[in-house]
């Protein structure tokens, strides 16, 4: 077990360091997702299947899928040319190591570590259910109303963004193309052979012929 | 002797598979020490199923051909062996023995990275799905979480496969395919809670067991997918699924005429030989989760056909979900990836939350106890989830504008 | 519907358009399709009178063509007074008048409003080398932009005003125009060698180290 | 006026773009993308050098020549009648179009009427091409929509029935060499009308069933209306001939128009999309099938017996009179035209074709701006392009 | 309602898949080197030398005229004439081609070889599998390759062959009503010379010994 342990938490920490170190975004983004698996495996060693799957199907399924998904649309993905160690580097190491003493210090003088552990602590999906739909059931509605606003908000800088850079988009290929009149195709739809004659015979009676209107129903 | 007990063991073990029974490897296991059994076991739970679905991999290729081809009234492969039956050992081979290419500017260890960890996810997918009575590899309680977490593992391996190609169809294929799988999979997830708020458990074992029942003297099944909100969980699901393993008409990853290959088209040999192989063992688990959520697992569809062993039952549906999978392919042409992308969000999506609300109320309403309640139950489920199909269905396609077309002829 | 005759459209365009002088050129075969020669200066204008004017509206240009001529030679005689052995003599000389060749573009054009055509109208460079400029046609008719194109890369004719005038058929860099008359093939292309083939000959001598005598 | 703020400004049109983007990197804006020469679905070698925003086309260049073979030069260094077998290469679904095309050119320039027999042969074989190639077409318009061959070989599978037809009376499926300065080549075989019909009569059916397997289909409606809409203005600017036009709304067929051959005797209608994109493409085309199928139905019950050679035409040392001729039909793809001039000798001094395939696509990029990399492969494969004919 | 469509497409292709199985009209596959479709009677493919009798080196209709090198199109076809004179069909001295090669690799099967050829001696084969792993050598057929009997034509093309025969024998015919004409004229005025130097009387009248001719 000792073992196990050993090698999940060398390989996630190692890919940690890799997250921050590599050049290349998309190795780090992929380096960040071993991370994550690391973890997932830890909390499936200590029985937690739950929160185990729930960190493969969150972590790796969404956040990492995320993370590449911006890289991709962000950045060009090439290595960055200046190097990754910022300049400051020296004072985050020490906020790092303020920061895991203090967390040290917690933890080993709450009352968690000193409370000897259960036997085998096996909640069942049902248990975890049952909690959050009771006991924790206003954390859960917080949590949740906090998300959907979350979303709706993103959602609505995401909707505001994309209008402009439609348009801008649009004028762009309008004017790399010349045709003012491509630019409406909604009103060119309904154009046929009779809205060209009306366009063009303003200045002469000849037209395009009018075939005979007759109309056939064929499909929706 | 120990080797009189082995093949007794062994035989006994195969013997009690066959015959549904439990506990078909202790015999077995007892002949080997203690320290080494529960290696022992899990090579026999892995090995067969390994075995079993790389055999169904292989003949659901040569099925496809063969079906598409008559389907499109060709004969398909019909030259290796008789029927052509031995077309997927010859297509093995070619795989084999052909030259592993790595383009050149290719991330040479992602490249060789991305078939791994697509392969090793989709065969864990195995792990939770009960074949059986008695023949379940792992019963967890978090089964279907499980099922989900490794499947949605899969994406990032098919990132890898775009993005370490350094090919512009790959990379458009890649980012497609993410898209596309993100999006369906909540739509597949949600649908798969309805059965999951009926059944009151995750875990797959207890959510066959509770469609063991029938009604009306053996001849109906109590599979969820005969009830309003099972049915349309399951058409979704199918749906869902249908887009998670890349198959037409979602295939837009891999789209052919725009893409060449999508994120595949630089892959060749062994690894494409695998990608290719996840992709079906991934259609495999999807449609075995549907069969186990929806069509009541390895049951019987009547009573008295339960004497026909279990796994018969289950694999019987499961090829017969592949076959719609291939009937399909063989019909529709691709989606639009906006189309698809809108089809997930403002159809699926609705829908399926929807289908929630409806399984809730088919809950509640379990205690009606007047005459025809049964079927009032019915219809009021079928109502709630038909009119809004109806409904949003023609939102959908009015929103593109699509009308009704008449030609005008000319003499 | 009848297209007016090639008189009356070149008297109308001499009208219409002051300095233009169209040339009806004859056409004695069969099917006897006379066309107009066009000056260069004004064919822009006219090729817009001939799409705008009500009564022909040729809105469609449907096939736009470039042709070679090469440089005529008419032989005569001519008598030269000639010293020759110390007495001047009256000697009948041959003597060669050269036309000069041109390249040619050729639009046939139709009505689709008034369903009639075709009306076939020319324009001529000046010469085959270094005056080869004819005004593009295709701000008037964009159906003539590849056609165009086709012409400057086979042909080697340059439209003044063509939006991108690049070749579309023969690759960036290539230096001839192959559909010239005079236009000689290269002998050390790929060929499939065939035991007649008078390409395999050709290269051998091309290739060989000590060109045959 | 309208065409001038259509093409008055062209310059603007052809900004030249960095060329920085085109090392296969996303540059987080523009991808620069060659489809082609080697891609499942341009139909041949060609190319569109495309420029996306994520998978909307902001800019396409088509890029030609990958099959030039300078048929006209060959043509003007053989006789007339040895660049008919030619001719059946430019557009390879269509060969008999072709043979009349050129047929029809060289009896203008050299004043040859074929006879009444030939002319309806003619008629029947012509429309089967147009059968042959719209089938075709709608069977690879699909394939490219990813309908995964279905389609296509229910299209290839009635096309064999007219290919067939095809070899029995001329010797060759697709490469027909059929027809003749001033008739066709042999009379049709014994039972080979009876035969037609069958096939002709099968049409019918095999159209109603295409429909129905997918013209309703939500997805090829989802993907094809309101696609790579070309205004009737610029179609007809542009030189757009044959079907194309005509899902624009312009009625403008020549084979109502010039009334060549015998086409005059004949009753069928014109059929007219209204809105000019991919779903009106496809369907002007099924319409026009069953118009055929009409056509077909006249000819095949009328046809006379008689010769089939103008008694004028010579095989061997043909010299046509010194001019020139334009002749044009309406080929299944628009409008395929051969232009001619003799010098008196046996080679021809200039010999063109008119390739409705490569100036339909003088619009392929302006129906492509603003659309997904899917619906370029799909209004590319509505076009109609056969690369035998657009590089010749 | 969404959904209709796509449902309406899947029982048709239902039924094409039933279809298939018991329907030949929708399965049209054939198995290509089992089974093979007959050859239609008009069918071309790649062109031979006919030959008279049984001997193909001396029953070879062809006599070396080259028109058919001129006319064909790829120009795949190389003709030696011979130095001397072989009698034809007829009976006629004729040249015959000492070396006759057709390309397979060049040859685009258009039949117009045959149809210029004036002495029905080049005729369309509908054999097509004419593969050869030597790419050069064994794509160049010679005449002894070329050659096939009258009698395969007739098996080939029966109807074609019978119209030629037909002609072939009209034409022989008449060349033997001619000659026997001929011989008889001739016989006659030798007849009559004999008569005439029997007779001791006149001198024979030359105008009477001129052949007919």
């Amino acid at each position: 077990m000792q073992a196990a342990f050993a090698i999940i938490a060398a390989l996630t920490l190692v890919s940690a360091i890799a997250a921050m170190s590599l050049r290349n975004l998309v190795h780090c983004a992929l380096c960040l997702a071993v991370a994550f698996a690391g973890l997932a495996a830890m909390y499936l060693q200590l029985d937690a299947q739950f929160v185990g799957f729930a960190q493969v199907l969150v972590y790796i399924g969404a956040v990492a899928i995320l993370v590449v998904f911006a890289i991709l649309l962000t950045r060009s993905g090439q290595p960055v040319p200046h190097s990754v160690v910022s300049r400051s580097w020296i004072a985050g190491v020490a906020i790092a190591v303020l920061v895991f003493c203090v967390l040290t210090r917690v933890i080993l003088s709450s009352s968690v570590s000193q409370r000897s552990l259960p036997a085998k602590p096996s909640p069942t999906v049902r248990e975890i259910g049952n909690q959050l739909m009771t006991w924790y059931v206003l954390p859960l509605q917080v949590i949740g109303l906090l998300l959907t606003a979350a979303t709706i908000g993103a959602v609505i800088i995401a909707m505001n963004e994309r209008k402009s850079a439609g348009g801008d988009h649009r004028v762009t290929a309008d004017q790399g193309h010349g045709h003012g009149h491509l630019a409406a195709p909604t009103g060119l739809n309904e154009g046929n052979a009779t809205s060209i004659a009306s366009e063009t015979g303003s200045e002469s009676p000849a037209h395009y012929p009018q075939p005979e209107r007759e109309r056939e129903v064929l499909a929706k | 002797m120990i080797i009189g007990e082995f093949f007794r063991g062994l035989f006994l073990m195969i013997w009690r598979v066959a015959t549904d029974q439990p506990e078909a490897k202790a015999d077995l296991l007892a002949v080997f020490p203690p320290s080494a059994r529960p290696v022992i076991s899990a090579v026999l739970t892995v090995s067969p199923i390994i075995g079993i679905f790389a055999t169904l991999f292989a003949l659901t290729t040569l099925l496809e051909r063969k079906g598409l081809g008559r389907i499109q009234n060709r004969l398909g492969p019909n030259r290796v062996g008789p029927f052509g039956i031995l077309q997927p050992v010859a297509d093995g081979l070619k795989m084999l023995t052909k030259e592993d290419i790595i383009p050149r500017s290719a991330d040479a260890l992602v490249h060789f990275l991305a078939p791994v960890v697509l392969a090793v996810p989709t065969i864990l997918a195995f792990a939770v799905l009960p074949y059986g009575r008695n023949l379940v590899p792992v019963d967890m309680d978090a089964g279907i979480l499980f099922f989900f977490a490794v499947g949605a593992s899969t994406e990032l391996a098919i990132f890898m496969a775009g993005w370490s190609s350094r090919n512009k169809y790959s990379l458009l294929g890649a980012m497609r395919a993410i898209a596309q799988m993100i999006s369906y999979e909540i739509p597949l997830i949600i649908s798969s809670v309805s059965v999951i708020m009926i059944a009151g458990s995750l875990s797959p074992v207890e959510i066959i067991a509770q469609q063991g029942r029938y009604l009306a003297g053996g001849f109906v099944p109590h599979w969820f997918v005969l009830t309003p909100w099972g049915l349309a969980g399951f058409i979704m699901f199918l749906i869902a699924s249908l887009a998670e393993s890349n198959r037409s008409p979602f295939d837009i990853p891999e789209a052919e005429s725009e893409l060449i290959a999508g994120h595949l088209t630089e892959y060749s040999g062994f690894k494409y030989a695998l990608f290719f192989m996840a992709e079906y063992f991934g259609m495999f688990a999807v449609s075995g989760l549907a069969v186990t959520l929806f069509l009541g697992g390895w049951h019987a569809p009547f009573e008295f056909l339960e004497i026909v062993p279990s796994y018969v039952w289950f694999f019987a549906k499961l090829m017969g979900l592949v076959c719609l999978f291939i009937w399909v392919r063989g019909t529709v042409p691709r989606l639009r990836v906006d189309q698809l992308l809108n089809f997930a969000w403002k159809f699926m999506l609705p829908l399926s939350l929807l289908n929630l609300v409806v399984a809730a109320v088919w809950h509640f309403t379990a205690a009606w106890e007047f005459p025809g309640a049964g079927l009032g139950r019915w219809l009021l489920g079928a109502v709630m989830i038909g009119v809004p199909y109806v409904w949003l269905g023609r939102a959908l396609s009015g929103s593109k504008k699509i009308t009704q077309r008449t030609y005008r002829f000319a003499d | 519907m009848v297209m007016e005759t090639l008189e009356q459209i070149k008297a109308r365009i001499e009208n219409a358009i002051s300095g233009a002088k169209p040339e009806i050129i004859p056409n004695e075969s069969p099917s006897a399709q006379r066309s107009l020669l066009l000056d260069p200066a004004h064919a822009v204008e006219v090729a817009k009178f001939l799409r705008d004017d009500s009564q022909l509206r040729l809105d469609y240009c449907s096939n736009v063509t470039g042709v070679d001529w090469l440089d005529l030679i008419i032989k005569e005689k001519v008598k030269v007074k000639k010293v020759v052995e110390g007495v001047e003599k009256e000697v009948e000389e041959p003597v060669e008048r050269k036309r000069p060749g041109y390249l040619e573009a050729v639009y046939h054009l139709y009505s689709m409003a008034l369903k009639h055509g075709p009306l076939i109208i020319r324009l001529r460079t000046e010469n085959r080398a270094d005056k080869n400029h004819v005004p593009s046609l295709t701000p008037v008719w964009r159906g003539a932009e590849f056609q165009e194109r086709e012409i400057y890369d086979l042909y080697g004719i340059i439209f003044d005003g063509h939006p991108d005038l690049r070749r579309i058929l023969m690759w960036e860099g290539f230096a001839d125009h192959p559909m010239r008359k005079d236009y000689v093939e290269p002998d050390d292309y790929e060929y499939e060698p065939t035991p007649h083939d008078e390409v395999l000959e050709k290269t051998k001598q091309h290739h060989s180290p000590e060109p045959k005598p | 006026m309208f065409m001038e703020t259509a093409i008055d400004t062209p310059e603007s049109k052809y900004e030249i773009l960095p060329k920085t983007l085109s090392n296969g990197e996303m540059d987080g804006e523009l991808l620069e993308v060659a489809m082609g020469p080697q891609h499942p679905s341009t139909h041949g070698v060609f190319r569109m050098d495309v420029v996306l925003d994520g998978e909307k086309v902001v800019k396409l260049k088509p890029v030609f020549g990958y099959l030039h073979r300078n048929h006209e030069k060959i043509a003007e260094n053989t006789t007339y009648l040895a660049s008919m077998p030619y001719t059946d290469r430019l557009d390879y679904l269509c060969s008999m179009t072709n043979n009349w095309a050129y047929a029809l050119s060289v009896e203008k320039l050299a004043g040859l009427q074929p006879p009444e027999r030939a002319e309806y042969i003619r008629i029947i074989t012509g429309e089967l091409t147009r059968l042959v190639n719209h089938t075709c077409l709608v069977g690879f318009l699909l394939q490219d929509m990813g309908a995964l061959g279905t389609p296509l070989m229910y299209a290839f599978r009635e096309r064999e029935m007219i290919l067939d037809l095809f070899e029995s009376l001329s010797g060759s499926r697709m490469m027909c060499n059929y027809m003749r300065f001033g008739g066709c080549r042999v009379d049709l075989p014994a039972g080979w009308l009876e035969q037609a019909k069958r096939a002709v009569d099968s049409y019918s059916g095999f159209l109603d069933e295409f429909e129905k397997l997918l013209t309703e289909n939500e997805i090829l409606v989802a993907r094809t209306q309101g696609i790579g809409v070309l205004p009737p203005d610029l179609a007809v600017n542009a030189s757009i001939t044959g079907p194309m036009l005509r899902a624009s709304g312009v009625n403008y067929d020549i084979r109502k128009v010039d009334k060549y051959g015998i086409y005059d005797r004949f009753e069928f209608r014109v059929p007219l999309g209204d809105h000019g994109d991919v779903y009106d493409r496809y369907m002007i085309r099924l319409l026009e099938m069953r118009e055929s199928v009409k056509i077909l139905n006249q000819a095949l019950r009328d046809i006379p017996a008689g010769p089939i050679v103008d008694p004028k035409a010579k095989l061997r040392g043909f010299r046509p009179k010194v001019g020139e001729a334009y002749g044009r039909i309406e080929g299944p793809k628009g409008e395929l035209g051969f232009y001619l001039i003799s010098d008196g000798t046996p080679n021809p001094y200039r010999y063109r074709v008119r390739p409705p395939s490569l100036i339909n696509l003088t619009v392929l990029e302006d129906m492509c701006l603003g659309q997904d990399v899917a619906d370029v492969v799909i209004i590319l494969g509505s076009v109609d392009i056969v690369l035998g004919e657009v590089d010749r | 309602m969404l959904g209709e469509g796509i449902i309406k497409g899947m029982v048709e292709t239902a039924r094409n898949f039933v279809g298939s199985y018991s329907d030949p009209e929708r399965l049209t596959t054939v198995e290509y080197p089992e089974d093979k479709i007959p050859a239609k009677e008009n069918a071309r493919n790649f062109p031979f030398l006919v030959y008279d009798g049984d001997d193909a080196a001396r029953g070879l209709r062809c006599v070396a005229c080259q028109i058919c090198e001129k006319e064909c199109p790829p120009k795949c076809i190389y003709i030696v004439k011979s130095k001397d004179k072989k009698p034809d069909y007829i009976g006629k001295p004729q040249f015959y081609p000492a070396v006759f090669d057709i390309d397979v690799s060049v040859c685009m099967s258009c039949q117009i070889c045959v149809e210029v050829c004036p002495f029905e001696a080049i005729k369309m084969d509908t054999e097509f599998e004419l593969s050869n792993p030597d790419r050069f050598g064994g794509l160049l057929q010679d005449k002894h390759r070329l050659a096939k009997s009258n009698e395969y034509y007739h098996k080939i093309h029966e109807t074609e062959a019978a119209e030629v025969d037909a002609r072939l024998a009209a034409e022989k015919a008449k060349a033997e009503a001619k000659a026997r004409a001929d011989a008889e004229a001739k016989a006659a005025a030798a007849a009559k010379a004999a008569t005439a130097a029997a007779t001791p009387k006149p001198a024979p009248n030359p105008t009477t010994v001129a052949p007919a001719k």
